[in-house]
């Protein structure tokens, strides 16, 4: 035990804190090396929309943005003072729907990203690990064989083109299925009722089908080529010589092994398939955290953006610390060392 | 070279098809040095037309050519991703060759920084990034961006290769030789390594080209310049879809997925070619 | 009495290995107060023989400079190697010292052709500046281990056989005329139709050239056929060490006796013996932690002095010899034991 | 009675690449049959062919490899099969661990690294026995364990807790469980240190002893089969040059390849000058003309470089291919 912790756990939470660090003052840096002055840029972006503001909010934000960009005193104390709002989980008001705060917007917009990200995230991870090993297993396998060139074609493409290409083809063309929101515009959710469910569900059928293909594409393609390297192993040959059944072969001795690899990697591309799920929300507009981001965007709401970004780098980074601690329950020989 | 042009052509279905679509791409880029429209100019042809022999691609909503539109779009694209890709190989080949060589500390402190650029959620990174830097955020400079971004898992790729090269026989012979470090990187591990380089190339040009297309749909690139992104943009800011003018984002979307499969077959089947392991079996090993 | 400093001189290394991360993790001694040293008036072929995890290759690795000790020193000419620091005193020094690795097919990068290498010695150690000097003493290095440039010009590894690239490797070394060529498992990966050349060109070397060898195996015969003097090594110690015939011959440690008795001969006259049951050890890792002797564990005339400290070294006629058996001490303890051990017996 | 016949086998390596097409033939004219109760050696060089030879005896014949022709026919007993044509469901059924089993070259991988030992058997037992009562196998396995002389703990330990040595055991015990008439053994001993191997190969001369069936021992060490085969086959570039009880290999072989690869092995206390054969052994791609060792042999006769010399029997159980003894015997 005391060696898991020291050889094991140690590394594990000093490249999590790192993550984080690095992550905090790369958008710590980032504000610093526009060429104008953020606060004063942000506050004539937004008098050039237009909307009357009165003096006073206008005053009320200035202070707003100064603290938010952290922007008194050196630029060491400066970067300490933004760790410790941080800490404090002080994000700043929302400057669109000010005075909200940006943490209670993200928190309400977050379930409806992970509700969707998660089970595709699964959905794809599984399918597509399934059918690459199969595939390698079996390269004569005609069906196999167009899967497979489907995958590589749409792993290849970016999130978005797929993203719209599914909502062109079956919400214009084939009109099969709702082309915008997680649920009709004007119907409130309610999560009681079994109606709203169904429409909810209904809604997600294109977005999920989306993260799913694409997610399914890059693990169809990463457990083949891991799998082919596997099948010439030692082991495996001699489970063929030993005569074990083609079924137990490909998931004790094919899968089992090829999968741990694919653990880790499920760990690495968590960033990349988290930004794939904003680039779907908002070709669907669907109300996540990639609409609110869009949103923000659109309105120049700049401590929006910053607060996405630290929630996202900070959701990321413990979702890969999580799933590290996890691993050695399926690895034996990082259990025992 | 010739000879390699010919075997592939012959033998790789893959790359056949290819060139096949690498040509068409190679070939809009050619023309829009000779373009008769100017793309910065709007309200040039009629409006709104469906595809037609005079307007392959139809005409958009802006009152442009959307042929003549996308052969400037798919030029600076894939100036885009080969910028991109060039500074990140730079940053990655650097950083790899380093950290697997010099191990010890400056290993591990170059490796825990390019895994947090691994893990670390790009886009709302870069949506930040370009949200200030808007009023300047030409092409060139993108490029810069996602180049400072895109560097990080090939370093990792390319730094395991060489730990594992630095352990192999040969390059102690090269030791022992009194062959200096920089001459055993060149001639003996580079071989090795290129095959990596190569294939990261590859997704690196197609990750930058999406990622330009991603933040262009997001309005956060200079819209005034024609790429693949910002055809989707203004497609999307005139209602193309509901407007009836399907082919304003059809058109980009598939020559986007013809560069995209074109790039991906042509690097899988030269990379195939130029694996050690092919090599050796082509030389009889 | 020779008045020049010794070829090699190596005085009471130790090399130890932190295994585990970055905290925690345990210490691996790999090779363990070692000291043993060849003179530079009188070439010979000295062979350090052991089983794997003995820490045969690791001494290696030590006597090229690749490690460094953790303690004690390796002195070759009378300087201490880990002092060399800067690229020419490098140089200098694989002039005298060369290597020839284990895997033929892994000595030289598969893309590349072996002349390479060979053109890349001459040039690099300074013994000829121009191509077509350098092509001269590379056909004569090649000629010297029965090859030639023609045969080998353009070729790459996979070309030629195990025992070319082997002597071609040897051929490499030699392009500086070293002083002395450190063979770790030269012949372990060649077929044994083209096992003996590789071996015999270690002897020619030696008579003729005057080039001393420390030649590295876990062969006992090819060992005993061309060394002068052997040490065995067991988990990081010299255990036996002597002129090749007293130790082969006529073994003094019970672990080299073990070893010797353990090679098939080959004719059909030993079966018998062969075949006796033998007592296989616990687990490499086990024996490393040993405190005391590291055979202790599977040793037939073991004692309880055995497992409580480092037996000394005990010279038993031409050998010295790391054993409770052989020392004073041993002596009496054995007399205590007595009638213990003749009741085993 | 014969328990494997193999006539006049030829079995090639087909590639392509590139539209280079190769092919090595690997195996090229080989018979010989084996019988119940003996150790039976193979000896040869690196790509002389013999660990192709044990691909298609034991049925694992898969591309690039092809069985060009020639037959492998099998008499069990109790069932007799032909393994160039039979079908994978009835190798599988019937031959496979049953009848056959296999110790391959790097036993030391041949452990699933994600299970536990127990497993492996688990899986291998399961698979031609159903298992119904776990407890009576799990028995049945330590007794076998027992019996071979290894420790129980091994069951419950993963590949990569043991030694090499421990492992080989363990897959020598796992090619064991059913009693095989044939145990093929591909060079089982190559990586293990001279004491290990000792016991290692101790433990298939116990087995065999005890259960009186056939082992194929393959492996490029003469001394190893001096020690422990009953008759030893040598073969050179995809033949048999020569096969003999083992006291007639080691102490009259006939054939000059056989010659050399006993004399020039060195021993402790000798110390006479030995040789190595001029040149290296063919490439398979593109062997020589004749006796296939005609380059390199030292006898060499005009004869040589265009006949294929025969395999003719010259004594009791000793064969030989080689034009030198056909002479001399005529």
């Amino acid at each position: 035990m005391r060696k898991f912790v020291l050889r094991y756990l140690i590394p594990r939470i000093i490249q999590y804190l790192t993550l984080i660090v690095v992550g905090i003052t790369v958008t710590y840096v980032i504000p610093r090396l526009a060429p104008t002055d953020p606060v004063e840029a942000q506050i004539s972006r937004m008098m050039s929309l237009g909307s009357s503001v009165d003096p006073a909010a206008v005053e009320a934000m200035r202070t707003a943005l100064t603290d938010l960009y952290g922007l008194s005193g050196s630029p060491v104390e400066q970067y300490f003072a933004f760790w410790g709002r941080l800490l404090q989980g002080d994000l700043g008001p929302s400057l669109d729907n000010f005075p909200t705060p940006v943490s209670k917007m993200i928190g309400q917009a977050l379930p409806y990203t992970l509700r969707l990200l998660i089970p595709a995230l699964i959905i794809s991870f599984i399918i597509g690990n399934f059918f690459g090993a199969l595939s390698s297993y079996y390269p004569e396998n005609r069906a196999l064989n167009v899967i497979e060139v489907l995958g590589q074609v749409v792993r290849s493409i970016p999130y978005y083109i797929v993203a719209i290409v599914l909502l062109v083809v079956f919400s214009y063309f084939i009109p099969i299925f709702p082309s915008s929101g997680a649920y009709p515009l004007g119907t409130r959710p309610d999560w009681s009722s079994t109606q709203f469910i169904l429409t909810y569900l209904e809604h997600s059928i294109l977005p999920a089908a989306t993260l799913i293909l694409v997610g399914f594409g890059g693990w169809f393609v990463g457990m083949k080529s891991l799998t082919s390297n596997i099948i010439s192993e030692d082991y495996v040959v001699y489970a063929e010589t030993a005569g074990l059944s083609k079924n137990r072969i490909l998931v004790q001795y094919i899968m089992r092994n090829a999968i741990l690899p694919q653990f880790t990697a499920l760990a690495m591309v968590l960033g990349t398939v988290f930004s794939g799920a904003l680039i779907m929300e908002v070709v669907f507009s669907y109300p996540g955290i990639g609409s609110l981001a869009i949103r923000a965007i659109y309105s120049n709401d700049y401590s929006m953006i910053m607060g996405i970004t630290i929630y996202s780098i900070i959701g990321v980074a413990t979702a890969v610390f999580i799933m590290d601690l996890l691993y050695p329950l399926f690895d034996p020989r990082v259990r025992y060392q | 070279m010739l000879r390699v042009l010919r075997d592939l052509l012959r033998y790789d279905g893959r790359f056949r098809l290819a060139v096949v679509l690498l040509s068409g791409v190679v070939i809009m880029i050619l023309l829009s040095f000779n373009s008769p429209y100017d793309p910065s100019k709007t309200f040039e042809v009629p409006w709104d037309l469906p595809p037609s022999w005079e307007h392959p691609f139809g005409t958009t909503s802006r009152g442009q050519d959307l042929f003549w539109w996308l052969t400037f779009a798919v030029r600076n694209s894939l100036y885009l991703g080969i910028v991109t890709a060039i500074i990140s190989r730079v940053i990655s080949v650097l950083v790899g060759l380093t950290a697997g060589y010099r191990g010890g500390w400056i290993d591990r402190t170059l490796m825990a920084i390019s895994d947090s650029f691994v893990v670390l959620p790009l886009l709302p990174i870069l949506i930040l990034l370009s949200f200030l830097l808007r009023e300047s955020m030409n092409l060139l400079n993108l490029a810069i961006i996602l180049g400072l971004f895109g560097w990080s898992f090939d370093a990792r790729l390319i730094r395991s290769q060489v730990l594992s090269l630095r352990e192999r026989s040969f390059t102690r012979t090269a030791v022992y030789s009194g062959t200096s470090v920089f001459w055993i990187t060149m001639r003996e591990h580079l071989p090795f390594v290129l095959p990596i380089v190569f294939a990261t190339t590859l997704n690196n040009v197609l990750w930058s080209i999406g990622m330009e297309v991603t933040l262009s749909v997001l309005g956060l690139s200079d819209l005034t310049t024609p790429t693949l992104g910002t055809a989707l943009f203004w497609a999307n800011q005139h209602g193309a879809l509901v407007a009836g003018v399907w082919w304003w984002i059809t058109a980009p979307a598939v020559i986007t997925a013809i560069l995209f499969l074109g790039l991906y077959l042509l690097f899988t089947s030269i990379n195939e070619f130029i694996d050690p392991r092919t090599r050796l079996r082509l030389i009889g090993g | 009495m020779s008045t020049s400093p010794k070829l090699l001189d190596v005085q009471h290394v130790t090399v130890e290995f932190h295994i585990g991360g970055l905290l925690g993790g345990a210490l691996l001694t790999a090779v363990n107060d070692v000291s043993f040293s060849l003179e530079s008036d009188k070439p010979e072929i000295f062979t350090l023989a052991g089983e794997s995890g003995s820490g045969k290759t690791t001494l290696s690795r030590l006597l090229l400079r690749d490690l460094e000790p953790t303690r004690g020193k390796v002195l070759f000419e009378g300087r201490d190697v880990s002092t060399i620091r800067k690229r020419s005193e490098f140089i200098e020094f694989i002039k005298k010292v060369q290597p020839v690795f284990q895997n033929p097919f892994e000595t030289f990068s598969p893309l590349r052709r072996v002349e390479e290498y060979l053109f890349d010695t001459a040039k690099n150690l300074g013994i000829a500046s121009k191509r077509r000097e350098a092509a001269k003493v590379v056909d004569d290095a090649l000629r010297n281990v029965g090859l030639s440039l023609d045969e080998v010009r353009q070729r790459y590894p996979h070309e030629l056989s195990g025992g070319q690239i082997q002597r071609v490797s040897v051929a490499r070394a030699l392009i500086s005329r070293p002083k002395l060529i450190l063979a770790d498992e030269p012949v372990s990966m060649v077929d044994a139709s083209l096992r003996m050349e590789i071996v015999n060109l270690f002897k020619k070397l030696r008579d003729e050239q005057q080039v001393s060898v420390i030649y590295i195996t876990h062969d006992l015969a090819t060992a005993y056929y061309i060394s002068d003097r052997i040490a065995i090594m067991l988990r990081g110690y010299i255990v036996e060490s002597g002129p090749v015939e007293d130790v082969l011959e006529r073994p003094a440690h019970p672990y080299t006796q073990l070893l010797k008795e353990s090679v098939p001969e080959p004719a059909p006259i030993k079966r018998e013996s062969w075949a006796q049951h033998i007592e296989l050890g616990t687990t490499e890792v086990k024996e490393y932690g040993r405190i005391g002797c590291k055979f202790a564990g599977r040793c037939p005339k073991v004692m309880e002095i055995c497992r409580e400290a480092d037996p000394p070294d005990v010279q038993v006629g031409r050998q010295t010899v790391k054993c409770y058996l052989y020392s004073e001490h041993a002596k009496v303890t054995d007399a205590e034991a007595e009638p213990r051990s003749r009741v085993s017996q | 009675m014969t328990l494997l016949s193999v006539q006049n086998l030829h079995a090639y390596y087909k590639t392509e690449a590139y539209g280079i097409s190769r092919t090595v033939r690997a195996v090229d004219g080989v018979s010989f049959d084996l019988f119940p109760n003996e150790i039976y050696g193979v000896a040869g060089e690196s790509s002389c062919g013999k660990t192709t030879l044990i691909k298609v005896i034991s049925g694992s014949i898969r591309p690039p490899l092809k069985a060009i022709e020639g037959s492998v026919n099998y008499d069990f007993g109790d069932y007799q099969a032909d393994m160039l044509k039979i079908s994978q469901d009835e190798l599988r059924k019937n031959i496979r661990w049953k009848r056959i089993s296999y110790v391959m070259q790097g036993s030391m991988s041949v452990l699933n690294p994600v299970r536990k030992v127990i497993k492996t058997f688990q899986d291998i037992v399961d698979t031609h026995e159903r298992i119904t009562d776990k407890k009576e196998f799990l028995e049945k396995t330590r007794a076998h364990i027992n019996r071979l002389g290894l420790p129980t703990d091994v069951l419950n330990a993963y590949p990569h807790q043991l030694s090499g040595g421990m492992r080989q055991r363990v897959a020598i015990a796992l090619a064991t469980v059913f009693q095989p008439a044939l145990i093929i053994a591909d060079e089982p001993t190559t990586a293990l240190d001279v004491v290990v191997q000792r016991g290692v190969l101790h433990m298939i001369k116990d087995i065999q002893a005890r259960s009186k069936n056939t082992v194929l021992l393959v492996t490029h060490d003469m001394a190893v089969h001096a020690n422990v085969a009953d008759r030893v086959m040598i073969m050179y570039a995809g033949r048999i040059v020569e096969e003999a009880p083992t006291e007639n290999i080691f102490n009259t072989p006939l054939h000059p390849y056989t010659q050399h690869l006993i004399n020039s092995l060195p021993m402790i206390g000798e110390k006479s000058t030995k040789v190595s054969l001029k040149g290296s052994p063919p490439n398979l791609a593109d062997p020589p003309a004749g006796c296939r060792f005609h380059p390199r042999c030292p006898y060499v006769m005009d004869e040589c470089r265009t006949v294929v010399p025969e395999l003719v029997t010259v004594k009791e159980r000793h064969r030989v291919a080689c034009h030198l003894v056909k002479e001399a015997s005529l």
